[in-house]
């Protein structure tokens, strides 16, 4: 069964090491923060200012001062700094963020990714994203592996204008989780429970490598 | 003696005009200079080409000096949330500048560090890169940006002395920082405006000789744009 | 789980190895990461090429390690105050490289910001920009400057906490920041170590994020350089 | 009679507006400081990391952590704030510092000065000098006329290694006020109490422009 949004959050949580410091993009990526493993500590950055992220405030505690790059109301933990947005991209673009993890319209089988920009649609921005995807060297992309319409996320060539080339390490989508490999393109690596190989098969258009042995994903 | 320390806004916007290039800091609703945002509504200054990260929502924010077509530019790395905003863009009343955020943040700090151009990654490979240099460092390529050049900064800060010092509190802080030290002239609105001596010199974000001049704002609306909340167990 | 704190200086060296380059926090003896110096001086690693604004005097500072042949080359904007420094620098055992203070500042801020070069006027015209690229920005000529690339930072910080943000005192802030941002491996000796949210998370000057290892310095002499004095009336 | 250090400390005193920031050099331009005059306001800055500069300390009150650039032991006054290098020389490239006073040991009729190298000797470093000469737009030099041996600081071409192209506004020497300007060169403002012209003329190497009056300077 294909997993929902919490399912693709969970299994991404699982990514998460002890000491990292992790930016998740809006969406599917947010949710990553509620699944960490409790042996555990990594702290959260948002682009707008702050390492050491916590939950949403109780009712009635909001802040308008302290908010998320999403924009929502936010709190901080013990040990949490706040900055400005130069300190803020300086320290992504120095690759102190071992994990982004942000969602994609379209990912290519070379690890390119497009998720700002669909034409003839109003355009609302890049946002930190380019930034994102220029300087991490570890990117999950949260996704559905197929769009409204039910075609494949997964391409050989993105069509839509892209974000950055060459990024994405990992995709984690609702059926499969897929590494990028620069000769191999997709390899499969699991798959969600009760999907079959041969459905991802169908639903990936960019050169996909399929291993002999394809776990179900533990979640 | 000169102070910086001004009593009225039109003083504060004293030789802004019309198209000339502004920054506003904020991110989203949050750390906006809510109060000279106000008072350039009220003075009516035209076709602003204007730097600021997001573009306000309607009625509020950047959205005020929007809907009141002061604005013949923005510069920004994320437009969304304003009806009013979509309508001129697409109606080619507004012209519109996607960056992105690092490198909005960047080139304001260079023009406030008298660094007039650097090399980013960010954007290589995208539409952003069209007709920019491209140099490869480290076997990676990346593009050249350059300072940005603005007339006025009107940053919004929590504390501030007489001689201009600031401090910025939690994620208002933002683009505020940056943004004072480039602007030609910069203007800080205030929540608290103290006594030089006032405010530990080690804790200060800005120091005064980025501030032209600086008011104790009247009025501090701060509107939450995405009220989230957990709940109570 | 993973803790930065160290409690001994094997730790906080681990991996500094021969040939290495290192930068060091400090201006004149001030705000200087004593400590680590003093453990690098017992460790013996040699041929190191330090980023420093200046090489400390004979018997402190970087001068403990001048004096027991662990330099290879120094990388400063002065060197003056030295007689150890002089007599090997005349006599070829030490390389030098002068730099102008805002670009050895700047190229460590670059380093720890994701910038790979930018372009600064200081310099042109002189020997500095032998053999850089000059290229013409509002009509003034500026060259192109590289960041660094350390191995090891070793910073002095006045307060820091687990997470390894930290906080500096007055003039010892100097290099310390840029520094502790552009170390691959950045090492934080501090006067007071306290537990994760102890310092105001607006007064930090620099993120944990940056600091890998930290510390409490054992000693702090703090030696003055010059201690010049007004007379009580 | 020629100026002593303090009446050339003095003189540029004099040149101090109301609500300037201002970066004094090692030596003659440190004594700057103590003739600010009593009805205008200046914050000194110091580029290893303060403005608000103020006197050296009391004697017994003195900080290890609070110096000058000459590695002095300093104060800080009402107002003043402490800030990184980089931070420090953003704000003198982006001109923010009105006046910049420093020593040289030449300076050409072009206004290029040298002031860090002498070939031959020890070298120390240019410190904060080159990246202060480039950047400020108005730049006094204090220094004394001639060397000890007699010859013109004030030359055609430095022929030393130069510090900075094209960046003196003005000097202040031990005999005269000159001003730099690009067609005349050197201009004679003003004479020290008792110098003449002609001692100026003769002790001047360099391309010198001289004005019909030519008053004493008042200090």
């Amino acid at each position: 069964m294909a997993l929902d949004k919490n399912g693709i959050a969970k299994r991404i949580a699982k990514e998460l090491k002890d000491g990292w410091y992790v930016n998740l993009g809006i969406g599917i990526p947010t949710l990553v923060a509620n699944y960490v493993q409790d042996d555990i500590k990594v702290e959260f950055q948002s682009e707008n200012g702050i390492l050491g992220m916590g939950p949403f405030p109780l009712e009635g505690e909001e802040d308008a001062d302290l908010i998320n790059a999403g924009k929502q109301t936010i709190t901080s933990l013990p040990g949490s700094s706040f900055f400005d947005s130069s300190m803020s991209f300086a320290m992504i673009r120095s690759k102190k963020i071992q994990l982004t993890v942000l969602g994609a319209m379209e990912v290519s089988d070379q690890g390119d990714i497009a998720n700002w920009k669909i034409p003839g649609k109003m355009v609302k921005g890049m946002g930190g994203a380019m930034d994102l995807v220029a300087s991490a060297e570890n990117i999950i992309v949260a996704m559905q592996h197929t769009n409204r319409k039910g075609d494949s996320k997964l391409l050989e060539k993105c069509t839509l204008p892209i974000t950055g080339l060459n990024c994405v390490k990992k995709i984690v989508t609702d059926l499969a989780v897929l590494e990028v490999h620069s000769e191999l393109g997709f390899v499969l690596r699991e798959r969600a429970p009760g999907v079959s190989v041969e459905e991802i098969v169908s639903k990936t258009i960019g050169k996909l490598f399929v291993p002999d042995n394809v776990p179900e994903m533990s979640i | 003696m000169i102070s910086k320390v001004i009593h009225n806004l039109d003083e504060a916007l004293d030789g802004l005009e019309d198209n000339m290039t502004v920054m506003f800091g904020g991110f989203g609703l949050c750390g906006i200079p809510e109060n000279s945002i106000a008072a350039i509504r009220k003075k009516g200054t035209k076709n602003l080409t204007c730097i600021s990260n997001n573009a306000g929502i309607d009625g509020f924010g950047l959205g005020l000096l929007l809907e009141n077509h002061q604005i013949k530019k923005m510069i920004s790395s994320y437009v969304g949330e304003n009806d009013e905003f979509e309508r001129q863009m697409l109606s080619g009343e507004l012209e519109v500048e996607l960056i992105p955020q690092g490198t909005l943040a960047e080139r304001c700090r260079a023009a406030g560090s008298g660094i007039p151009a650097f090399f980013t990654p960010a954007g290589h490979g995208t539409e952003v890169a069209k007709d920019k240099e491209v140099r490869v460092f480290n076997g990676k390529p990346h593009i050249l940006e350059h300072a940005f050049n603005a007339s006025f900064a009107f940053v919004k800060a929590w504390k501030g002395d007489e001689t201009g010092n600031l401090i910025f509190k939690g994620t208002a802080r933002n683009f505020n920082p940056s943004m004072a030290m480039a602007g030609k002239i910069t203007v800080a609105e205030v929540e608290e405006l103290l006594p030089a001596g006032s405010l530990e010199p080690n804790a200060i974000h800005i120091p005064g000789v980025f501030i032209h001049r600086i008011f104790k704002g009247s009025v501090f609306e701060k509107r939450i744009e995405q009220r989230t909340v957990s709940k109570h167990n």
